[in-house]
């Protein structure tokens, strides 16, 4: 009975840590190096039951019936899918932050494997931060691939009142997962900007994606780079814009004292 | 005639269940709080409390209104629709059993069957209403007369204390343990869970809707004053009885608070999803639902 | 012929409202400056630039269009009069972006400067009869044969003053029959109007414009159609496809018809020709059974 | 007996610090500087030059020198030999000296004497310095007629006694003090008593009374544009700030 | 205490760089008589013995030139350089051909009908010009030159017992040498040290755009011959190309494009080369697109393309045949301006003050006229006694030049971006502007004028 | 031992493993404790901002009237620009969020920057008081906050992390330094600015009022 003793310490150790509160794992600030993580979003039973269910969502779609298959798979009664907070919602969380976490090596294996290649001269390292970014938002895009026949009405249960802000704040880690391992350390307004910019971006190639029959979804790839460079063209007209006032403002400080006065 | 909801608890000695030795002491004469006297015996608390309904039983509906401006039935249909009865991934349908305590006027029961035998068309769900106060129990038996004959053969009623559970209860043997409004009014409310847990089949969830903290500051200041003067004036003028409605105000205002009562249902050894409870309307109530894990 | 080297500038200095106006004088080298030059008058009108091209003033340019407009709607069959429409109208900006479009493209620049033609002579039809039907060449032979149309039927452009520009048009008239071949459009009135509805969303000729005018003048069972199933096919793929002006129709004879149909991005449309075949028997079937025999079961 | 009035002397010392700021009070002063060069100029080149003194270079006595600001300048000038300033503020003197060692081309040119002028010794009869200069002083000082008296027998017979000051008149109360001081600020408060400034005419009636031995008194008026600086304009010397100097004549 | 480091040699102006703008100011302060008197001194990081002894054959040219306006040909003149300039390579034009490369609106700059094709500017190598400059200013002697000497460090001056130089640059050379400068001037180019130590930042932008120069040769001495030489312009929407005419039959050219087609440009072979260049005066830009994508060939291609394009032959510069060798370069192109030009014994001329885009061809013209201006204001101080050093003598330099340079650098930045529009409703308007002012003599006259630095002065 | 995950911290989904039995040595952070960190790096990239622009503004008006105060203001700048990189390599290490008021500041610090500075001396030093006074408490506050977490710690037996002492030191070392330029202000007479009271007074309520909005936004 080893493990139950182990599984009822974890349920304690959480309680003693005070772990409180939903929102932490969707809301993740101050990555610490040193200390562990905390515990991730799902604990053991929610990552069984949902880790089973996923199996059947090409079949059946991010619904209930999906969730006691799966908590049936696991060994669980049917009724043990109610400890589940939100149901399928919980599922479609679990999508999301799997794929969310499954970037990370897979970024890992795309740039060193390009550093390593020889062929286009350490393409990784010198890869620019665009290219980076367009890449990963990619690499997650295909993750999609297998439920994205069921992706429309998953959009549809986020687009709940009560789900949205889980959903937008899902999405506000996945930009800024992608911005931090492409290696962007910018800590300026264009923090939110850039972050903008991937999100719509790729929220609007999700979509463009559920309804593309071309093969290998290349045209999902064509409007995802047209929308970053759109965006991107966007943001180098305003910071042209914004550059070009400073610099009048300043010039015009600087004509005033040329002329003598004390400013 | 809505019958009160009685509740009293045997004065007999507690036993300790089986191998979750908790902290308390086994001897009757500990101590307890009724509303907010505190220091008398829990025989007395359990006195005081059957006369309380007794006084409020036939306007049980109007407090609950009163108390969740009439809300409570929406929660109820929540609660039973994210438990979802009765619901099965294969066919024929696996039985469930679902033990309702303290749930006399049988709301919850009802509603319970309704979702199992007419949604899923599933017959294979009994539901045993359990409730300390036989004139609730009472109440429930005449109101299920009005159910479809299919849904009165698969409820059943027992008298019986959540917090010692008759042998007529197999351990490991109930799939859903559901309890609305009533436990605020154990007198302990550890050992009721873990009775739960024991009857509990590995797997089987443990539900609670109950009234609980409001979380925005604004509102709770705004709840607090309507509950402390509001509802006892009310009593007063509608029910003739102020203290059985100050009681019940300030049972709640005891009653720990979402996250301490999660802690509660953790230490009895459930294993609770995400945060654990789910507030309704701003924290008014909230649903708590815990777990037997499979091992356990 | 080089110019005399008379200062430049006496040249251009001339009292003449427009600067670089051409001048009996000085007989420049190359073509008439492609700006438009409205000085000259019907009389001394300013040699062609090729066999057949009568330069226009904007006045007659005007009026040859509208002419031509009015008529041809009242007669699609007259064909000059479609190609002295699109002539017309394609002059100020949309006959030049088709041809940037060409000139953008690396066979577009092939064939502008091969300069193929489309006739009889120029194709093989034997040899492309022989070629099975799912080839480019095979299904634009059938596509002939079926029409009964002869490639030979196009008029010369006459009325584009730039000279690679009037072949660019020339192009287009002769490629027509191919785009029949490639969408597998009849040309009964239905399929052309299709047809001309495509060829606006991807080369933005003025006259395939005008000509979906000629919806008005379909069944309302056509227009219907065209409005939920041609019309939208049309558009999207009209746009989302490449230029089709750029296709070497001469080098594509040998390809499938549906690898090129996917190398462009042209979905192919439901089979009109069909459609109407099944369309015609039902109304004839009708019609028995009203005069007929009421009792005959109607065909589901 | 001395003409220095105390509280002008500490006022001028409270002012020292800033003597040589760019952007402080003492800019007004500065800008003035390069018109006085083209004033004496003027005034020494409207004389037919006598060979011998331009050779040797130019001695110049400036009283009332302040910070030094035309000392410097003029110490600067290539024609110059030796240039000696006077002030009897201690402060202000050392301000001047501190600053002199800053530039190593005024080394063994300037010399700063901390007097007044009546203690200075007076020269040998026909000793005396090619020009003397009293700027922005006549105003600040408690009797003009005898001060003036006790310098002109410093100038060198030939050479010209030079002085800037501004006329007792509405306008210049209005635009000195009242504009300059009160309400821009670009003259600190308190630098000038509308009671000490003389008129143009005055001076001129005191060279022309009982002097003999003097020549013809020349005089230039400028008028202070803020934003463009000083400017001459014909005629001002009623009005404002004026230029007058008088040549000694050689006998 | 004596101070055992070694004294520092005090100097009145200490010349940073030995560009056309320092050799041009300490040129000036020597021959005018009244800053002869200064002891002025040059420090240049480069063998001033090269330039020297520069001299090219007749039919080779130094691919950097610039175009010197009037004024400044007057002012090299009045400082006794212009005659040291070997006029022989000097190339004055009397005409300039401005047009739109998307539209062919176009605009002639001449002088009026009557008048005997006066200049509108020269066109000058910077070598042959530096060489004059060199020449005359060891001809009137005086300045301490250090040659080959790269400045190591500038700080501040001690305030030693005799004398107090704490407000007092001190250059450091590279040989221990120091020199104490009563004005430190800054000619050292765009990124220059005396600016970094001066504090003084340097706003603006880079044009993501890069300028290729090279010599040409054409086919004949231009269609006006040797008497009416022609410049020409044409807006491109990658940037303007600039056929300028230099002595006989050859001509340099500027072409302002983008990175990756300067990179095609220097890598092609030369006819390659001469075919763009030919093409990118006559051809559709959609055609110029095309052959910047091809690799070789470009010279057939521009044969079939001519057949098919009509242009006015007299109107562009005649045909292309050779280039130099090894004058094919480029740079990239930036604007940056200073925030100030003078600090306490620092004054900045020419590049480190400001950088422009070279589609004007003015930036040669601003140094010479900063250091006009600069001349002139150290002449003023030297005649009133004033320490020339300071701020307070210098704020006259500041507050000419700043204005003028700043609306002049606003004006060509605002060109740039306005041609740089390929299509959308800026190209007719502007096309229609150029039209118009073309039109319009006087205010085109006004326009040279204020060119040629001679016209009303505004700021 | 509980097994710390990779250095880059890709928290897989699978549960911590604890069987070990002993108490592991370092305790994940609670969720009150990273939003304290999150926030106070936050609030500090936005004070050490608006310190460097104060400078940037302040620096030409009085280096112009006061050219002997150049080197001062240069050293006081070239600090504060270490400061706001050490701030900004920590907050895009950490992942922290920065303030969305950043434009705000930015133009807020100039202004002030630039208004104190036309002001005269006294007043851009009165100015630099007041805004390193409520800065160096604001320090102060968070080092003690910080200390106490980590005895909590040490008295439960649990290791504190390096870069939880390394932001500790860093803190203690930028508020050290701006305390001396506290005491180079107080040197260039910032008492005498006129009218001093009103002058502090606003600054450093406006400068509570960014610490407070800064921590939130």
């Amino acid at each position: 009975m080893a493990p139950s003793r182990a599984f009822t310490r974890l349920a304690a150790h959480r309680r003693v840590l005070g772990v409180v509160g939903r929102q932490y794992q969707l809301q993740r600030p101050y990555y610490s190096y040193d200390h562990p993580p905390p515990p991730g979003p799902f604990n053991q039973t929610e990552h069984a039951i949902l880790s089973a269910a996923y199996t059947h969502v090409p079949e059946h779609g991010f619904t209930q019936h999906a969730l006691s298959l799966g908590a049936r798979d696991a060994g669980y009664l049917d009724i043990s899918t109610a400890v589940l907070p939100d149901g399928p919602f919980s599922l479609i969380q679990y999508h999301l932050i799997t794929k969310r976490q499954a970037l990370a090596p897979k970024s890992r294996a795309i740039f060193n494997a390009l550093d390593a290649a020889p062929g286009d001269g350490a393409k990784g390292q010198t890869m620019k931060i665009d290219d980076r970014v367009e890449r990963l938002a990619w690499e997650r895009l295909l993750s999609n691939a297998d439920v994205i026949h069921r992706w429309q009405q998953a959009l549809a249960v986020m687009a709940q009142p009560s789900h949205v802000p889980a959903s937008l704040r899902e999405l506000a880690l996945l930009a800024d997962e992608i911005y931090h391992l492409s290696g962007d350390g910018a800590v300026d307004p264009s923090w939110y900007t850039k972050r903008g910019t991937v999100s719509t971006a790729y929220v609007g190639a999700e979509l463009f994606m559920t309804n593309d029959r071309s093969p290998g979804f290349a045209q999902t790839r064509e409007f995802l780079q047209r929308r970053l460079e759109e965006s991107s063209k966007v943001g180098n007209a305003l910071g042209g814009v914004a550059q070009w006032m400073e610099f009048t403002a300043v010039a015009g400080v600087n004509i005033l004292r040329s002329k003598g006065m004390r400013i | 005639s809505r019958h009160v909801r009685l509740f009293s608890t045997t004065p007999r000695s507690f036993k300790s269940p089986s191998d979750h030795a908790t902290s308390t002491s086994s001897s009757t004469d500990r101590t307890t709080h009724f509303g907010f006297e505190d220091g008398i015996s829990e025989a007395e608390k359990t006195e005081r409390v059957a006369g309380v309904f007794h006084s409020v039983a036939e306007s049980y509906d109007r407090m609950n209104d009163l108390m969740s401006f009439g809300v409570h039935r929406l929660w109820k249909d929540h609660f039973v629709s994210s438990l979802n009865p009765g619901s099965s991934s294969s066919i024929p349908p696996k039985p469930q059993h679902i033990l309702d305590i303290a749930g006399g006027t049988g709301d919850i029961a009802f509603r319970m069957l309704h979702n199992a035998h007419t949604i899923h068309r599933n017959t294979s769900v009994h539901v045993t209403i359990s409730d300390i106060n036989p004139s609730m129990l009472a109440v429930g038996k005449q109101r299920s007369l009005s159910l479809p004959p299919s849904q009165q053969s698969a409820l059943s009623f027992l008298p019986a204390d959540a917090t010692a559970l008759p042998a007529s209860i197999l351990p490991n043997s109930i799939d859903l343990y559901t309890v609305a409004f009533g436990i605020r009014n154990f007198a302990n409310i550890p050992l009721a869970l873990r009775e739960a847990y024991r009857v509990l089949k590995p797997g089987g969830v443990f539900a609670c809707l109950e009234f609980s903290k409001v979380e925005n500051p604004v509102l709770d200041a705004v709840y607090k004053r309507w509950s402390f003067s509001g509802i006892p004036l009310i009593g007063q003028l509608v029910a003739g009885d102020r203290d059985s409605y100050q009681y019940l105000v300030e049972s709640i205002e005891r009653f720990p608070s979402q996250g301490e009562f999660r802690d509660m249902i953790v230490d009895a050894g459930f294993v609770v999803g995400g945060d654990g409870y789910e507030n309704l309307t701003g924290g008014v109530a909230a649903i708590h639902k815990g777990m037997k894990p499979l091992d356990g | 012929m080089k110019a005399p080297t008379t200062p430049l500038r006496t040249l251009l200095r001339k009292p003449i409202p427009h600067p670089y106006q051409f001048l009996p004088a000085v007989t420049i080298a190359t073509s008439i400056s492609h700006s438009h030059n409205a000085t000259f008058s019907v009389l001394n009108r300013p040699p062609p630039n090729y066999p057949g091209h009568v330069p226009l003033t904007r006045l007659e340019r005007a009026a040859l269009a509208l002419g031509s407009g009015i008529l041809s709607l009242r007669d699609p069959h007259r064909g000059d009069l479609i190609a002295a429409l699109g002539e017309a109208t394609a002059t100020p900006y949309f006959i030049h972006r088709l041809h940037r479009a060409m000139l953008s493209s690396l066979t577009g620049r092939r064939i502008l400067r091969d300069r193929p033609r489309i006739t009889s002579q120029s194709l093989n039809l034997p040899y492309l009869r022989s070629l099975p039907t799912n080839t480019v060449g095979g299904t634009y032979v059938a596509w002939l044969d079926r029409e009964g149309v002869s490639p030979d039927t196009r008029a010369d452009v006459r009325y584009i003053d730039d000279e690679e520009c009037a072949y660019v048009m020339q192009r287009y008239r002769e490629s027509h029959d191919f785009y029949h071949a490639l969408t597998g459009l009849p040309i009964v009135r239905e399929g052309e109007v299709a047809l001309k509805a495509f060829e606006f969303a991807n080369t933005l000729l003025p006259m395939t414009g005008l000509s979906l005018l000629a919806v008005g003048t379909m069944k309302p069972v056509e227009r219907a159609r065209f409005w939920y199933v041609y019309g939208p096919w049309a558009v999207k793929n009209g746009l989302k496809s490449q230029e089709v002006i750029n296709i070497y129709w001469e080098e594509e004879m040998e390809t499938d018809v549906q690898e090129l149909r996917d190398r462009l991005g042209i979905e192919q449309p439901p089979d009109l020709r069909d459609i109407r075949k099944r369309e015609r028997e039902e109304k004839r079937r009708a019609k028995e059974r009203a005069n007929g025999n009421p009792a005959a079961p109607a065909v589901a | 007996f001395t003409t220095v009035s105390p509280d002008e002397v500490s006022h001028f010392n409270a002012l020292a610090s800033s003597w040589w700021d760019p952007q402080g009070p003492s800019r007004i002063l500065h800008l003035m500087n390069p018109l006085r060069h083209d004033f004496i100029r003027d005034c020494r080149f409207s004389v037919p030059v006598s060979p011998v003194s331009t050779t040797a270079g130019l001695t110049y006595l400036d009283i009332g020198c302040g910070g030094g600001i035309f000392a410097e300048s003029a110490a600067r000038l290539r024609s110059t030999k030796s240039v000696t300033a006077i002030d009897p503020s201690p402060e202000v003197l050392t301000i001047a000296k501190a600053h002199a060692r800053r530039d190593p081309a005024l080394r063994g040119k300037l010399e700063y004497l901390n007097t007044p002028v009546e203690q200075l010794p007076a020269p040998a009869p026909q000793e005396g310095y090619d020009v003397v200069s009293i700027f922005e002083v006549l105003e600040h000082v408690s009797n003009p007629a005898q001060f003036l008296d006790r310098c002109m027998p410093f100038v060198k017979p030939g050479g010209w006694l030079v002085m800037s000051t501004i006329a007792r008149t509405w306008m210049s109360w209005f635009t000195t003090n009242l504009m300059a001081e009160d309400v821009l600020g670009i003259v600190p408060k308190g630098t000038h008593d509308w009671r000490k400034y003389v008129n143009e005419d005055e001076l001129r009636g005191h060279f022309l009374g009982k002097r003999d031995g003097w020549g013809e008194a020349r005089c230039m008026g400028v008028i202070y544009v803020p934003g463009i600086g000083w400017r001459e304009v014909r005629g001002s010397e009623k009005v404002g700030n004026y230029f007058f100097a008088v040549r000694r004549l050689e006998n | 205490a004596y101070s055992s480091k070694p004294q520092p040699d005090i100097y009145d102006v200490v010349c940073v760089g030995g560009g056309p703008a320092g050799l041009s100011l300490l040129t000036a302060l020597r021959a005018n008589s009244a800053t002869a008197g200064l002891r002025v001194a040059l420090v240049e990081a480069q063998d001033l013995n090269k330039t020297r002894s520069w001299t090219l054959p007749p039919d080779r040219f130094s691919n950097r030139c610039s175009s010197l306006t009037p004024s400044s040909a007057r002012f090299l003149d009045k400082i006794g350089a212009w005659s040291h300039v070997k006029q022989e390579r000097v190339q004055p034009y009397q005409e300039m051909q401005v047009w739109d490369g998307v539209t062919d609106a176009r605009i002639e700059f001449d002088w009026a009908q009557g008048a005997t094709g006066s200049t509108i500017a020269y066109m000058t190598e910077n070598l042959n010009l530096t060489s004059g400059l060199l020449s005359r200013l060891d001809e009137l002697g005086g300045t301490t030159i250090f040659n080959a000497a790269k400045v190591e460090n500038i700080t501040l001056g001690e305030d030693t017992e005799d004398l107090d130089l704490s407000q007092w640059p001190i250059v450091h050379l590279s040989g221990g040498k120091q020199l104490a400068a009563r004005l430190l001037v800054g000619a050292d180019g765009a990124n220059s040290p005396v600016r970094t130590f001066a504090e003084i930042k340097s706003r603006g932008w880079d044009y993501n755009r890069h300028g290729v120069v090279a010599t040409l040769q054409l086919e004949d001495h231009g269609w006006g011959g040797d008497a009416m030489k022609i410049a020409y312009q044409r807006f491109l929407p990658t940037g303007p190309i600039a056929m300028l005419p230099m002595p006989g039959k050859f001509s340099t050219l500027v072409w302002s494009t983008t990175p990756s087609n300067a990179v095609l440009l220097k890598s092609l072979p030369a006819k390659d080369f001469i075919a763009l260049v030919n093409a990118a005066f006559r051809l559709r830009t959609v055609d110029l697109d095309f052959m910047h994508t091809m690799t070789s060939g470009q010279d057939d291609e521009l044969a079939w393309r001519l057949q098919h394009t009509s242009f006015v032959a007299e109107a562009i510069p005649q045909t292309v045949v050779g280039v130099q060798e090894g004058t094919i370069a480029s740079f990239p192109l930036k604007m940056r301006h200073a925030d100030t030009y003078i600090g306490e014994r620092v004054a900045l001329i020419g590049d480190a003050a400001h950088t422009t885009h070279p589609l004007a061809g003015q930036g040669l013209n601003l140094g010479q006229a900063d250091v006009e201006s600069l001349a002139k204001t150290i002449e003023y101080s030297v005649l009133h006694g004033q320490d020339l050093g300071t701020r307070m003598s210098l704020e006259g330099y500041n507050s000419e030049r700043y204005t003028k340079n700043h609306v002049f650098l606003g004006v060509v930045d605002k060109l740039h971006k306005l041609y740089s529009f390929e299509n959308g409703p800026l190209v007719p308007l502007r096309s229609l502007g150029l039209n118009a002012v073309n039109a319009m003599r006087p205010l085109k006259n006004f326009l040279m004028d204020q060119a040629a630095g001679k016209g009303v002065k505004l700021f | 031992f509980l097994s710390t995950t990779s250095r880059n911290n890709a928290n897989a989904a699978s549960v911590a493993d604890a069987s070990a039995p002993q108490k592991p040595k370092r305790k994940p952070l609670t969720q009150e404790q990273r939003d304290f960190l999150s926030s106070a790096l936050r609030v500090n990239q936005a004070g050490e901002l608006a310190a460097t622009l104060i400078y940037t503004a302040q620096t030409p008006p009085l280096v112009n009237a006061h050219p002997h105060l150049r080197p001062l203001l240069s050293h006081m700048y070239d600090q504060e620009a270490g400061h706001l990189r050490t701030f900004n390599a920590l907050i895009a290490k950490h992942r922290v969020r920065p303030t969305a008021l950043y434009p705000v500041w930015s133009a807020a610090a100039t202004a002030l920057g630039w208004g104190t500075a036309v002001l005269g001396r006294e007043a851009a030093m009165a100015c630099t008081e007041a805004v390193e006074t409520e800065i160096g408490d604001h320090y102060n506050e968070q080092i003690r906050t910080l200390l106490e977490m980590f005895e909590r710690w040490e008295a439960e037996g649990y290791e504190v992390g390096d870069d939880l002492r390394d932001l500790t030191n860093t803190l203690r070392r930028i508020r050290d330094e701006e305390l001396e330029h506290l005491d180079h202000a107080v040197e260039h007479d910032a008492k005498q600015a006129r009218p001093y009271w009103l002058l502090t007074g606003v600054i450093r309520a406006g400068c509570r009022g960014a610490i407070w909005a800064s921590e939130r936004v």
